[in-house]
């Protein structure tokens, strides 16, 4: 049962979270956000019993794709029209 | 008709690829060699005429030429079948032929045209293509031939490549690929699905009638993208493509639009009413009546118009609607003697009518001079053109001794077959009418004095101009006399 | 277009929601996809046919091992492409950047990262290395691995990361990955059992067709990771230079 | 509302998992369509296949099952660890096929293993496009989709003209000006230092001109990044040549 | 060999990796190795072929990994099936491959200079994806190869000019929307189904009669919806003109020919084979009105395709109808539709693969392929304009060219499950390529303007100098791909009944609806 309410409440952050991630007008900080929910999303793998998808997230999500979306926006325009 | 012997023959292929032969020489010659390249030219022409003529014999001994060259479908083969009419229309176009390659080489080189090369191979190309369309044994043989003549005559038809040559080619195409597209297409591929159980081979020699299986309207409907399907015939609604493409070099208009293009479109659609419905077929769905009543009021309109035309050209080609019309009327009539009447008058009208445009483009290239009311006096001037130019148009009228009186003849005795009067009323205006556009151009060359005598220096056009045309007068005799032969080719004894 | 986009979503999510209405109830066992023989085999003959512990890591490299070399290969397009399509630009920024980075090396980062980088490429190693058993793999070892070169380009700066690992050599690295992968498929295939069949290798190894097929996967592991480690880091040096591979963030 | 079999109540309660990733594969998709910034675009892209990766680790999911790596009594090796390590003995009697009453407690690896895949291929796509967005912005100076599409229309137009592929994009006026925000900011660097450069840096970009950029962005852009940086090579000059070589 | 199956697959990756491999040592060698790797594959691929033809089942069964199918429902392994279709589309491909690499040589090195390494390898490995699609018979596996064949493409194309990159992007967001529903299609169905195997899959449909569970028609519609987007279907067509007129010329040559066909072929895939006939086409309403979307998609690409100027552009709409053709011919649902789908889908190929390569090679000698550059070209270059001709008589379906018969074939399928809104519109697109390709024949033959005025004195002169019209043919290794596909054109049409006799073999155990007794 704790796992359901666990569960549900990272579903609930997912949302959330990836809402914002596109919300947030600076780039930055919207992949830092993209990374969180990235996590989120390996937590909750991990949680259904995919341990190696969620570590596979883990690196490759939360961590490689973050520092590569970070790394280009550095090259381009940090601000977002939306 | 009961099966006649078949015999198997590479003789067909090789006139079919005798132009293309002689194309390759004619590209390899090119323009800096001209005498090799019109040598080129002749070769071809005369060996696809000598095998052509040789399988005159076996025919008259009524027998059946067959070579199949490849499967297109499962069960529809790529077939070459010579048979009478098929081999009198060849006869028709090879010969004639030669001839016009004679007339070329003098109004080519006496107008200086440019890119005679490309000239020289397509005009091949548009022979090969014909020879395949008097040859083929089924529907869709025909079909690809028709629309590799449509496609290989486009570059003569604008030849002049300027603007009149484009409005032209554009008719030109836009109405032949419109309607071989658009209304032949599918109503072969009906043929093909709905017959037999998908078995129809649309031969010719079995498959006659075995669209008598269809209902009532369908039947209606498939003689309707038939009839104008196949739109170098030049039936009424869909003629405007002929005239407009007249731009073409005089040759081209001669041999194409008198011989080769107009008579491969009522030829598809003779073997369309005579071996694809056959007789009885027509005759039981009473489709015939409608197409003869348009093939009639094609003759009749077309002539009114040809009146009223003063380019000299175009009231040729108006005439040559009406003619087709005739043929046209004569495969509706559904008799034996009408439909040899038809095949008959293929020979008979391209001779006297090839003639005529002969007659055109000399004095155009003797006189550049292209309106029937500019020849005033120019009899004189030129009496043999003149002189061939009035025996073609006696020809064309149907006079005796004259070759068209023979196919005239047989249409009119077809129509009492089958007592239809109206016929043979239509024939006679027809005639009349072609009396009064035909015969005024003669008469104003003859007895007209010229308003001006400025023009003394004008003679006869160079004799590669004069000779063929006196050629083909001559031979509009000849039809005549000659007459039992094609109609015992064409299956009529006299 | 907002417009459109947003009810065109809608359908689609209309759509799926009422799918969902078919669905097998939350974590059914007798759910097809739980209860199908295919499932049932690989829990039950993982270990007769491969002796591996780790069933999601046989099923991978073993069972769906022509996947895995595609997954494969679409990492080296991917690094490929990235690096040719950004390379013969310019050779300096044409456009100024909105914040001028601390080029100079931090002290305290360095020193850190000098300590924490051996750890990492261990503990990669260890995944890829320790996959049959627990979780990890060829994937994940090969990002640890390339993330450590990515932190020596972040504390440092790209020049020093390329020094210890240059650009070409990453490609060749990468496709010695992908040879690696195919060759033991390969060498299967020339021992007379279809391509990617470790178990043939036995022939020429002296083990028993499981365990042919055990070391097999720890190869064709290996090779993944070799792919992986090389793109990733040429993924963040392209794309952190434009293509330049000078002057880094 | 929540009663039972309703539909409220199946997506809600009973499959909450099946309803998040229906919505976050929504916004992912929304994002991808109707955000401006290309980079948004591709995150939304990120979302929404990591929202697909989300549906098929649930249908994976099996009550009361643990992961899917063998228990040790399961475990092909510990079975035999006290016995000695004879290959042919431990082919004998070694693994054994799981008895079909242990397979329930294990979840179903199949879907583990194709996500894998998904991830890493999302993963490429993702830098390949960033990639992509790189280069527009090289040749553009936007990433923004509106400006882009303006641009692009001001290039065809003069290109329909037609002449040769690659030369027309060297000296593309798309780029004349450079974007909105960007060009001003271009421009006051241009007007405050347009006296600094020295002659022979005006050289410079003249004939890098030649070979790549549009010309006034050249201009600019020399201008701005041999100065704009001179706190760097205050504090590095070790980069001093490499700088003025280029 | 037994095993040329996978050997297709390999070829063209062991061509990519060399040279990636070699081309760091020197780049000449990046042109024979794919050359070289692409006529292994076309071997390959011919064997393939021939062991399906002599097969008592008329199919090639291969499973990676030697793992056995006895299973029910099968799956276990990775299945290469290559039934008559696949090892017919893969001849397809890696013909098509072989021609555009040998004519690759001039263009690679203008347009991609320096490059040479990574686009070979791209190259190849985009053939290899493809020619997989076409064999592979896993729904999951054929959804990775998806990507790899997406990956290359979006690579090939951005390797380009800026204009390209900016093309691709649309290319990536469309590609990756598709390529996901698709994915997640198949979730649906292994949701259902529990296997990935499409025979299993089928298998699987068929015994528990799921044909009207609303999970697996969502897949369906899911799967269809990924596809119709990756194959440019019109309203999604949005990617394509621009991703394939401004890619490099090698590309377009590549993919125009290939990658909408290939995925036409995982949409017949997928409803004969995954789906299975009944699954498709009795249980689901609304296919019904597909051939209405087919309809407009027809017309709308086709006028469009008017309204263009520049010939790579035109052409690129040209595709777009084309694949409503084929798309139509499957869901009039009957037999000679579905031949003239698969048959359109091989004569297509060859076609578009001619248009493009002569559109390169005008591009390479005029630098321009707008419609105001060609005039004097068929004096310039007559091979290459009879070449690009041929094309286009294919595509306008005249006779004996391919485009012929496989026009031929809709049409009567058209015709015999009484589509005619379908029939209507194939005539109406076939005047309209009418007008497209004689447009393009006055401008090249006639000394004519825009509006009609004469350019030169009219009689033959074209208004140009002897310079511009001089005889200048392109280099040779471009010139022999073109006539090659000509050729191709041409015998394919010649001999179409060989090749529709396999389709018929393959098709006839789906009994379809023929109108008539058909033997």
């Amino acid at each position: 049962m704790g796992l359901e309410l666990f569960n549900t409440l990272i579903l609930c952050l997912l949302v959330v979270v990836a809402v914002l991630s596109l919300w947030v007008r600076d780039l930055v900080v919207s992949a830092v956000v993209f990374a969180i929910y990235s996590f989120l999303m390996c937590l909750l793998w991990a949680e259904m019993g995919a341990v190696d998808v969620a570590f596979t997230e883990a690196t490759v999500g939360a961590g490689v794709s973050t520092v590569v979306l970070i790394a280009t926006v550095f090259n381009l325009k940090r601000k977002a029209k939306d | 008709m009961n099966d006649p012997v078949i015999v198997e023959d590479i003789r067909p292929l090789i006139a079919l690829l005798a132009p293309w032969a002689g194309m390759i020489g004619i590209i390899w010659a090119g323009e800096k060699r001209a005498n090799l390249r019109e040598m080129f030219t002749f070769i071809a022409a005369s060996v696809q005429a000598a095998v052509v003529l040789s399988l005159v014999p076996i025919i008259l001994s009524g027998a059946v030429v067959e070579f199949h060259i490849w499967q297109i479908f499962s069960h529809v083969p790529m077939l070459l079948r010579v048979d009478g009419p098929g081999l009198l229309f060849a006869c028709v176009a090879s010969v004639l032929w030669i001839a016009t390659t004679l007339y070329a080489v003098g109004y080519m080189r006496g107008l200086h045209e440019h890119a005679q090369t490309r000239f020289y191979s397509f005009f091949a190309l548009s022979l090969s293509a014909t020879m395949g369309v008097a040859f083929s044994a089924n529907l869709l043989t025909i079909y690809f031939f028709y629309e590799m003549l449509s496609v290989s005559t486009f570059p003569l038809v604008t030849h002049m490549q300027d603007k009149q040559a484009r409005t032209g080619g554009r008719t030109y195409l836009g109405y032949l690929l419109f309607t071989s597209l658009c209304l032949l297409l599918p109503a072969l591929s009906w043929c093909y699905v709905w017959l037999d159980g998908g078995n129809m081979t649309m031969d010719f020699m079995a498959d006659v009638g075995k669209v008598g299986h269809f209902g009532e309207t369908t039947q209606i409907v498939l003689l309707f993208l038939f009839t104008f399907g196949f739109a170098k015939a030049g039936l009424m609604p869909a003629h405007s493509w002929l005239p407009g493409a007249m731009v073409a070099p005089t040759p081209v208009s001669a041999l194409l639009h008198a011989v080769a293009v107009v008579k491969v479109g009522v030829f598809c659609v003779y073997r369309v009413y005579a071996d694809v419905f056959g007789p009885e077929v027509l005759a039981k769905m009473g489709g015939e009546e409608w197409a003869m009543v348009i093939a009639s009021a094609t003759i009749i309109i077309s002539s009114l118009i040809a009146l009223s035309q003063d380019n000299l050209k175009r009231r040729l080609a108006f005439s040559t609607i009406g003619q087709l019309g005739y043929i046209v009327l004569g495969a509706a009539i559904a008799t034996d003697r009408g439909q040899g009447g038809a095949v008959l008058h293929i020979a008979m009208h391209a001779c006297g009518k090839i003639t005529l445009f002969f007659c055109a483009g000399a004095i155009f290239v003797a006189s550049g001079k292209k309106y029937v009311s500019e020849l005033r006096g120019i009899g004189r001037k030129m009496p043999l053109t003149m002189g061939a130019f009035m025996i073609g148009s006696l020809s064309v009228i149907g006079l005796p001794p004259l070759g068209g009186f023979i196919s005239k003849w047989y249409l009119a005795l077809g129509a009492l077959d089958r007592d239809a009067m109206w016929v043979v009323v239509v024939l006679l205006i027809s005639s009349l009418l072609n009396v009064f556009y035909l015969l005024p151009v003669a008469v104003t060359a003859f007895f007209r004095t010229p308003e001006t005598e400025k023009d003394s220096s004008l003679k006869e056009a160079p004799w590669p101009c004069v000779v063929p045309l006196l050629l083909t007068a001559f031979g509009c005799f000849l039809l005549f006399f000659w007459s039992d032969t094609l109609l015992q080719m064409v299956g009529l004894q006299p | 277009m907002k417009k459109a986009a947003f009810i065109l979503v809608l359908c689609i999510g209309l759509l799926l929601a009422w799918a969902a209405k078919d669905f097998p109830s939350w974590g059914d066992p007798q759910s097809p996809a739980s209860s199908s023989p295919v499932a049932s085999h690989f829990i039950a003959n993982t270990g007769v046919d491969t002796e591996v512990p780790n069933m999601v890591t046989a099923v991978l490299a073993d069972y769906r091992g022509f996947d895995t070399m595609f997954e494969t290969v679409v990492v080296f397009i991917a690094g490929l492409a990235v690096f040719s399509i950004l390379r013969g630009g310019p050779k300096n920024r044409t456009r100024d950047r909105e914040f001028v980075v601390d080029f100079e090396p931090d002290l305290i980062v360095t020193n850190t990262v000098r300590l924490i980088v051996p750890v990492i490429q261990i503990f990669a190693l260890y995944v890829l290395a320790h996959g049959h058993v627990s979780p990890g793999g060829g994937f994940q070892g090969g990002v640890a691995m390339g993330a450590s070169f990515i932190l020596i380009a972040l504390s440092w700066d790209l020049k020093t990361a390329l020094a210890r690992f240059p650009i070409e050599r990453c490609f060749t690295v990468a496709a010695l990955g992908i040879v690696i992968y195919a060759g033991i498929g390969l060498l299967s295939l020339f021992l007379g059992g279809e391509f990617l069949d470790y178990a043939h290798l036995a022939k020429i190894f002296p083990v028993s067709p499981e365990m042919a097929r055990y070391h097999a996967m720890l190869g064709v592991e290996i090779g993944v990771g070799f792919t992986v480690t090389a793109i990733m880091f040429a993924l963040y040096a392209s794309l952190s230079t434009d293509g330049r591979m000078r002057d880094g963030l | 509302m929540f009663e039972d079999g309703s539909i409220f109540n199946q997506l809600l309660v009973e499959r909450l998992n099946y309803f998040i990733y229906v919505v976050l594969l929504l916004i992912g998709l929304w994002a991808m369509i109707a955000k401006n910034n290309l980079i948004k675009k591709l995150i939304g892209m990120s979302i929404f296949q990591t929202a697909i990766i989300l549906f098929y680790v649930s249908i994976g999911v099996k009550e009361g099952a643990t992961i899917p790596i063998y228990l040790p009594e399961h475990d092909p090796h510990g079975s035999h660890a006290q016995l000695d390590s004879n290959q042919t003995e431990l082919l004998s009697h070694g693994a054994k096929v799981l008895e079909a009453s242990a397979v329930p407690n294990y979840t179903n690896p199949l879907p583990h293993v194709l996500m894998l895949t998904a991830i890493v291929v999302g993963v490429a796509t993702l830098g390949l496009a960033l990639s992509v967005c790189l280069r527009i912005y090289r040749g553009y100076g936007t990433v923004e989709e509106d400006e882009l599409l303006e641009k692009l229309e001001r290039e065809d137009s003069r290109k329909s003209g037609g002449s040769n592929k690659r030369r027309p994009r060297r000296r593309t006026p798309a780029n004349k000006g450079g974007p909105a925000g960007q060009s001003k900011r271009g421009q006051t660097t241009e007007k405050t230092k347009s006296d600094k450069p020295t002659p022979r840096r005006r050289q410079a970009s003249k004939s890098r001109t030649k070979t790549n950029g549009p010309a006034k962005e050249q201009a600019k852009s020399s201008n701005r990044e041999n100065d704009k940086p001179k706190p760097v090579k205050r504090r590095r000059p070790a980069r001093k040549p490499k700088e003025d070589k280029s | 060999m037994s095993d040329s199956i996978v050997w297709i697959v390999l070829f063209p990756l062991f061509g990519a990796v060399a040279c990636a491999l070699g081309g760091a040592m020197s780049k000449k060698i990046c042109y024979p190795v794919s050359v070289l790797s692409m006529l292994a594959t076309v071997w390959v691929s011919v064997d393939t072929l021939f062991q399906a033809i002599e097969s008592p089942v008329h199919e090639v069964s291969y499973i990676l990994g030697g793992w056995s199918l006895d299973l029910f429902p099968r799956g276990v392994g990775i299945e290469f099936r290559a039934d008559l279709l696949g090892a017919l589309i893969a001849l397809v491909v890696t013909g098509v491959g072989l021609i555009v690499a040998l004519y690759s040589k001039v263009p690679v090195q203008r347009e991609t200079p320096g490059k040479e390494p990574m686009y070979y390898g791209l190259f190849l490995l985009q053939i290899s994806g493809l020619a997989g699609i076409a064999l592979t018979g896993d729904a999951f596996n054929l959804y990775v190869l998806i990507e790899v064949a997406a990956l290359t493409g979006y690579g090939l194309i951005a390797l380009g000019t800026n204009r390209a990159a900016a093309a691709t992007f649309n290319y990536i967001i469309l590609g990756t929307i598709g390529a996901s529903f698709y994915l997640l299609g198949v979730g649906y169905l292994y949701l259902k189904t529990g296997t990935l195997n499409m025979v299993g899959i089928r298998e699987v449909i068929e015994a528990h009669g799921l044909f009207d569970s609303p999970a697996m028609q969502v897949a369906f519609v899911l799967v269809l919806l990924g596809i119709l987007i990756k194959m440019a279907f019109f309203p999604f067509h949005a990617w394509l003109p621009n991703a394939y007129c401004h890619a490099p010329t090698t590309t377009s040559c590549l993919l125009a020919p290939l990658v909408t066909k290939v995925m036409i072929y995982v949409m017949i895939r997928m409803v004969l084979t995954v789906f299975g006939v009944e699954f498709s086409f009795e249980s689901t309403w609304w296919t019904e009105f597909l051939p209405w979307l087919v309809v407009v998609a027809i017309v709308c690409a086709a006028v469009m395709a008017l309204a263009q100027r520049e010939i790579k552009r035109m052409l690129a709409y040209l595709i777009v109808a084309e694949v409503g053709y084929m798309v139509g011919g499957v869901w009039i649902y009957n037999y000679y539709g579905l031949i003239g789908s698969v048959f359109h889908i091989i004569s297509d190929a060859c076609m578009t693969l001619c248009l493009f390569l002569g559109a390169g090679i005008i591009l390479e000698k005029c630098k321009t392929t707008h419609f105001n550059g060609l005039r004097g070209l068929f004096a310039k270059m007559p091979l290459t304009m009879i070449g690009f001709f041929i094309g286009g008589f294919s595509i306008i379906g005249l006779p004996p060219t391919c485009g012929f018969f496989s026009k031929w074939y809709l049409i009567t399928g058209g015709m015999v499950s009484e589509r005619w809104e379908y029939m209507i519109t194939l005539m109406f697109s076939t005047m309209v390529m009418v007008v497209l390709f004689f447009r393009l024949i006055e401008r090249i033959h006639l000394a004519v303007d825009e509006s009609g005025n004469n350019l030169g004195k009219g009689h033959g002169d074209l208004g140009l100098t002897k310079q511009q019209t001089r005889f200048d043919e392109a280099p040779l290794s471009m010139l022999i791909p073109l006539l090659l596909a000509a050729s191709v054109v041409l015998l394919v049409g010649v001999y179409n009944q060989e090749v529709v006799n396999q389709i018929e073999v393959f098709l006839q155990p789906f009994n379809l609806p023929t109108g008539v007794k058909y033997e």
